[in-house]
C-alpha cells in the first residue's frame, strides 16, 4: 500500500480540529524542550529522550483512538501521554520523582502510567511491551470489549525477536490490536541501513499476514487519516493493523548522544519538514486560522508548561520509609 | 484417595477453568496434543479452544501477552512446557511481570500464573534438564512456589490465581506417576508458609521440590538408626518463609538443606546464610548442603545419578554430621 | 518462486548416485526404526525423535555441501548426522550414553556432535542453533574461509524470535548460510495452522531480502536439486538463501506422542508419498537400478545397522569420577 | 599515570584488537555511535566496520551469533549494551555457550567473550538498574568476572581471551569517568583469584564490583576509628576463590559481605554458606549481608540511594558488628 498522504489529499476544514492538532503538537514540543531545559538544571535525572520532530505520529494517531483504548509506549513517551490527556503536571512530577507524579515518581521519564487513561507505560526494554499488547488485546477479544490496543515502538525495535512472536500472535489469534512503528530512520546511533536488511519495513506485515500501510509520519492530517484507516479496520475486522510512520527525531537519542553518527545536514534537512510549521502554514493557507490564533495557542501552551513545572517544583518526594512498597500488593 | 501426581494437576486446572470464567489455559501443544506430559489432555475437549490455547513457538510472545491478559483483566495460566525453555520468557518474567507493580506506582496489578515443569531424573541430558529455581527466587516482585507434594499440585493453583501479583509454580515431571493419598476434598493451599513435613529433633532436612519424598524416604531410613529428623518443605521459595527456617532450627540446631538446583548462589545458600545472620549461635555445627553437582547435566543415567542428591546421600551426609558413623 | 520440481524434471542418469542417494535414506529409514525398537528395550533413554518420512530432506540437502561446510541440526538429527558421514555406531553409541558415542556419550540422541566432521549439534532448544549457524558463517566471512554453514530447523521454530533476527542479521551481514526449513506441518502435536498466520514459509524470506525457495521434501532428487541452486548461489554472491522443505513426519513427534492431534488417514495418504519407495520407483523406471540391487542395499544396510548396534553394546560407561569433566577446558 | 575506568576499558580493548586479529568487537552502538557510554568512541575509525560492528537490536541474535563465530574459530567479544537487556540473550548464553563444550563430550570450546555494563546509582529505575551478577554465577560453564577497579577494567580483558571457555565481565556504568592511579605498563590480570584489595586483623569485608571502592572507602574510615577492616574483591565470581574468603575468615573471624545485588539467593548468600560449611569454628559471629534492598529500582534519587548498601551503612554495620557502638 502507498503512503496515504500519496493516496488522498489530506485537508481538513473544520477549525476547531486543525487548532487542535497544532495545540496538541506545540504542548508536546514545548514540553520537550523544557524538559531538556530541566535536565541540564537536574531537576530530570536518569535517561531523558525527547519527542521533538515526531510530534505528528503521537497526535495523528491518538485521534483515531477512543476513550476505552489501551495504549502502550517506550522510553520516548511523553509525546503519547499528553496526546492521552495525561497532565503536562503530573508528567513532569513523575520526571522530578515527585510523590505527585503519574506513576508515583517511582517510575520517572521512562516509566509513564496512568491505569484511569488506560496508558500502560512507559516501557524501557526496547520491544518488551509487544507482547504485552497482544495480550491486552486478547483480554479485549476474551472479555468482547469494544476496545482496541494501540502499541508505539520503533524501528530499532521491529528487529527484535519480540516484534516477530508479537505480529505472528496478533495474526493468529485475530486480536484488534493497532501496531504503531514509529520509523525515525535511528535506533539510537545506528541508521536503520545497518539495523534492516530490508527496510520498508510495512512490507513485513505480509510475513504475518497482517494488513500493513506506510504514511509520512511528518504530516499529522496524512497519520491521521491512516490511523482512522487502520483503527476502522481493526474495529469491523477485530483483526490487527501494521501502521509505520516515517518520521525523524530532530533531537539527540538521549541526553547522552553526542550524534557522531549522522551528519548535521541530514538533520537540517529533515527539520525543514517539522511538521508544526507544516501543519501552520496549512492551516493559515487554508484560512482556518490566522496569525493571532497561533499567538495565542504559543501563549496557552507557554502557561500550561510553566504551570506544569510549578506543578512539579511544588510537588513532595515520597518517604523512604514506603521504599519496599509495590514489591507485592499486599 | 489414591492419586497421580499429574491427575493432581489437571484437577486444580479443571476446578480454575470451571471457577472462573476469567481463567484459561495458553502454551505450547496444552490443547490437540493434550500437554507434553498428558496434564491437560481432554481439557480442550471440556473447555473449548478459547480456554485451553496452543499457542506457537515463541516464548517470549506467549508469555508476555500473558502478562498482558491479566493486565487487561484476564486470569490467565501460561505453562511454558518446561523450565528449559524459560530462559526466553525471562526477560518478560522479570522486566515486566515483576516490576510493573513497583514501576507503575501501585496502580497495575500483574495477575498472572506461570506454570514450568521442571526437573531431572529423566536422561534429557543438558538442555532439558534444568533446576532454575534459584534464577527466579532471586527476583523481587515475583511470587515462586514449588509444588513438591501432592497437595501442593493440587492446591497451589486455586491460591495463586487469587494473588494479585505474578506467580510462577515449579511443577516436577519426575513426579508425575507417582501416586499418593489425597483426601477427595483436597483444595486450595496456602501459598506464604513452609511446611514440617515431619517433625523431628535431631537434625533439619531443608528441602523442596524433588528432594522433599527424597528427604522424607531419607528421614524414614534415619529414623530405624535412631536420628529423628525433622523435613521442612520450603514450598514457597520467594518471599522465603523465614520464621519457619528459624524455628526448626531452635529446635533442631543442626541444618542440611538438599537441593537438586546446581551448587552455588541457590536457594541452599539463602537459607543457610539467613540462618547464620539470625540464629548463628543456635548452631551445634555448620550447615551443610547437599545440592546438585556443577556441571550441565549428563545424558547417562550413572552420571546423571552421580549429580543428584539420592537419598542415600542424604542419609550419609545427616549420619555424618550427627558423628553416627 | 515455485517449488523446483515444478520448475524442472528432476531426473539422473548415474546410477551410482541413485545408488548413493537409495541407500543414504535406506540406512536412516533402518537406523530409525531399529532406534525405536532399543527404545522399548530400554536401550536408549532420554527423548528420542525420529526422522521417519523426512529422510529426502537431510539426504538431498546434504548432497550439495562439502566437507568444509558446517551443518547445523535439532534434536531430530540422526539423519543429519548420517547424512553427513558419523558412522551409525557412533551415533548409536551415544544414544546408549557410551563414551565411544561422538559426544562421549554425554550428550544422547539430542547432541550428537562431530567437531571433525563439522558437525554442531544436536540442539534441543527449538531455533537455539540459528543464531549460532549465523555466527558461524560470518566466522567463515571474516576469515575469507570457502565454506558455507547449513542450518536445518522446523516449522516450529519459524515462529520463535530466534528465526526473524537470525534471518536479519544473515542477511544484513551477507555470510554465506543456507537456512533449511524442514516444515513437517507440525511443531509437536500443534499444526502449522496453529502456529503460522501466514504459512507459505518460504514467503517469509522476502521480509528480510533474503531468496527463498520452496521444494517437495518427499523428493530427494527435487531437494537435491533446489540445494545445489541454493548452495551455488551462496557460494557466487556470499548472501543468505532460505529453503523450505515441504515434508511430513511418519512417526510420533517422539516416543512420548499419543498422536491424538492428527488423523491416521492424513498420516496414510502422506505415507504414500515416502520418498524412498517413490526413489526405488524412480531408478527402477528409469532403469538404472534393478530389484536385486535394492535387495543388496537392504542387505548392506541391515549389515551396517546390525554392526551399529554391536559397536553401542560393547561400548563402555564413562567412569563416574569423570563427571565434572568438561565444565571447563581445564 | 591517572586513568578513567572508561580509559581503562577502552585501552583494553584497542590492545585486544591489536594483538589478535580473530578479535572483534560487536554489539549494539559500538561503532558508529561510539558506545553507548563512549567506551569504544574512535575504535571503528581505527579499526573498521570488520573489526568493530554495530549490530541491531537482537540481543538472543548476536549474542548467538558471537557464540556461532567463537565455534567457527574467531575471538569476538560480544558487548550486551548493559545487563538490562541480557535477559534475552540468556538461554544462548546458558543453553549454548555454557553447556556445548560438556554437550559435546568435550570437542567444542566457546572463546567467545561477553561484555557487559552494569550497576546503580544514575537514577535509571527499574528496568535500567539491575545488578543481576548472581544469576550469571549460578550456571556452571560459566568464567563470571566483576570488574571492581580500574586495574580489572584494564586487565581482565586480555586474559578473558586467552580462555577457550566463555567468560562474562561485568562493567560497573557508575564508575566510567572515575580516574585512578594505573601504571603505564598496566596490563593482563589473573582472573582465577580474588584479591585481598587491603588487608586488615578485625573484620573481612568481602565485596566485588561496585562494592569495592565503597568497601576501601569505608576502611579508611573505620581505621580512624580504630577497626583493622580487611578488603576482600571477589572478582571472579564464577568460579569463587574459595581459598581467599576462608584464609581471610581464619584471619579476622568476623564477616561482613557487602553486595549492591538484591539481597536474597546472591553471592553474598553463597559466600556466607561457604564459610559455614567450611570455617564454622573459625567465626566470632554469624556472617552478615549488606545487599541491595529487594525492590525493583526506584527512580527518585532518594530511594535509589536507601536501595543499595552506601558507605556510610558499611560503616554502622561494621562497627555493630564489632560492638563499637
Ligand atoms: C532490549 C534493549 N536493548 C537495548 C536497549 C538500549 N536502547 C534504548 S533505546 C535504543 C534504540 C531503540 O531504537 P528504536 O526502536 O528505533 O526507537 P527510537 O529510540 O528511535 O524511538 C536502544 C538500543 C534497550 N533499552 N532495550
Ligand atoms: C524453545 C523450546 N520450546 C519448546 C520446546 C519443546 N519442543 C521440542 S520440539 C518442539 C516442536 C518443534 O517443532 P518444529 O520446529 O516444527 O520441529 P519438528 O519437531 O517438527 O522437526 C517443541 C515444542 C523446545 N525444545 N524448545
Ligand atoms: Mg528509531
Ligand atoms: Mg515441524
Amino acid at each position: 500500500m502507498e503512503e496515504t498522504s500519496g493516496m488522498q489529499t489530506t485537508t481538513i476544514t473544520d477549525r476547531e480540529h486543525g487548532m487542535d492538532l497544532l495545540y496538541q503538537m506545540m504542548r508536546i514540543r514545548r514540553f520537550e524542550e523544557k524538559s531538556a531545559e530541566l535536565y541540564t538544571k537536574a531537576k530530570i535525572r536518569g535517561f531523558l529522550h525527547l519527542y521533538v520532530g515526531e510530534e505528528a505520529v503521537a497526535v495523528g494517531v491518538t485521534q483515531a483512538l477512543r476513550t476505552m483504548d489501551n495504549v502502550l509506549s517506550t522510553y520516548r513517551e511523553h509525546g503519547h501521554a499528553l496526546s492521552r490527556g495525561i497532565t503536562a503536571g503530573v508528567i513532569l512530577a513523575e520526571m522530578f520523582g515527585k510523590l505527585q507524579g503519574c506513576s508515583r515518581g517511582r517510575g520517572g521519564s521512562m516509566h509513564l502510567f496512568d491505569a484511569g487513561k488506560r496508558f500502560y507505560g512507559g516501557n524501557a526494554i526496547v520491544a518488551g511491551h509487544l507482547p504485552m499488547a497482544v495480550g491486552m488485546a486478547l483480554a479485549s477479544k476474551k472479555q468482547k470489549m469494544d476496545n482496541i490496543t494501540c502499541c508505539f515502538f520503533g524501528d530499532g525495535a521491529a528487529a527484535e525477536g519480540e516484534f516477530h512472536e508479537s505480529m505472528n500472535l496478533a495474526a493468529l489469534w485475530e486480536v484488534p490490536l493497532l501496531m504503531v512503528c514509529e520509523n525515525n530512520l535511528y535506533a539510537m546511533g545506528t541508521a536503520i541501513r545497518y539495523t534492516h536488511a530490508m527496510q520498508d519495513l510495512e512490507k513485513k506485515g505480509a510475513g504475518y499476514g497482517i494488513e500493513s500501510m506506510k504514511v509520512n509520519g511528518m504530516d499529522v492530517l496524512a497519520v491521521e487519516q491512516a490511523a482512522r484507516l487502520a483503527t476502522a479496520k481493526i474495529r469491523t475486522t477485530g483483526k490487527p493493523f501494521f501502521l509505520v510512520c516515517n518520521t525523524y527525531r530532530f533531537r539527540a537519542h538521549s541526553m547522552f548522544d553526542a550524534e557522531l553518527y549522522r551528519d548535521k545536514s541530514e538533520v537540517e534537512a529533515w527539520k525543514k519538514k517539522d511538521p508544526i510549521p507544516a501543519l501552520m502554514q496549512q492551516l493559515l493557507e487554508w484560512q482556518l486560522v490566522t496569525a493571532a490564533d497561533i499567538k495565542q495557542l504559543e501563549l496557552k501552551v507557554e502557561t500550561e508548561i510553566q504551570q506544569a513545572v510549578d506543578f512539579a517544583e511544588s510537588g513532595t518526594l515520597e518517604p523512604v520509609e514506603e521504599l519496599t512498597k509495590f514489591v507485592y500488593s499486599k | 484417595m489414591k492419586i497421580t501426581y499429574r491427575e493432581a494437576l489437571k484437577q486444580a486446572i479443571r476446578e480454575a477453568l470451571q471457577n472462573d470464567e476469567r481463567v484459561f489455559l495458553m502454551g505450547e501443544d496444552v490443547g490437540r496434543y493434550g500437554g507434553a506430559f498428558a496434564v491437560s489432555k481432554g481439557l480442550l475437549q471440556e473447555f473449548g479452544p478459547g480456554r485451553i490455547m496452543d499457542v506457537p513457538l515463541s516464548e517470549s510472545g506467549f508469555v508476555g501477552a500473558g502478562i498482558g491478559a491479566a493486565l487487561g483483566g484476564m486470569r490467565p495460566v501460561v505453562e511454558v512446557m518446561t523450565v528449559n525453555f524459560s530462559l526466553l520468557a525471562m526477560d518478560q518474567l522479570v522486566n515486566n511481570a515483576a516490576t510493573l507493580l513497583h514501576m507503575s506506582g501501585g496502580q497495575l496489578n500483574v495477575p498472572v500464573v506461570i506454570r514450568m515443569s521442571c526437573g531431572t531424573g529423566r536422561q534429557l541430558a543438558a538442555q532439558h534438564s534444568h533446576s532454575w529455581e534459584p534464577l527466579y527466587a532471586h527476583i523481587p516482585g515475583l511470587i515462586v512456589l514449588s509444588a513438591g507434594t501432592h497437595e501442593d499440585a493440587r492446591g497451589m493453583l486455586h491460591t495463586a490465581l487469587q494473588c494479585p501479583d505474578p506467580v510462577i509454580i515449579f511443577e516436577y515431571t519426575a513426579m508425575l506417576n507417582l501416586e499418593a493419598d489425597l483426601p477427595a476434598d483436597a483444595g486450595a493451599v496456602n501459598i506464604d508458609r513452609a511446611c514440617v513435613r515431619k517433625e523431628g529433633k535431631d537434625i533439619s532436612i531443608i528441602t523442596y521440590g524433588a528432594g522433599v519424598y527424597k528427604a522424607l524416604d531419607a528421614a524414614k531410613e534415619l529414623t530405624a538408626a535412631g536420628i529423628d529428623a525433622e523435613v521442612i518443605d520450603l514450598r514457597v521459595l520467594r518471599p522465603l518463609d523465614n520464621i519457619s527456617i528459624l524455628d526448626s532450627v531452635r529446635k533442631t540446631h543442626r541444618v542440611l538443606v538438599v537441593e537438586e538446583a546446581w551448587g552455588s548462589v541457590n536457594i541452599a545458600a539463602e537459607v543457610s546464610a539467613r540462618i547464620m545472620e539470625n540464629v548463628f549461635y543456635e548452631l551445634d555445627a555448620g550447615v551443610q548442603r547437599l545440592c546438585g553437582i556443577e556441571v550441565p547435566m549428563p545424558y547417562p543415567k550413572h552420571l546423571e545419578d552421580a549429580s543428584l542428591p539420592q537419598i542415600e546421600d542424604i542419609i550419609k551426609k545427616v549420619k555424618k554430621m550427627l558423628q553416627h558413623d
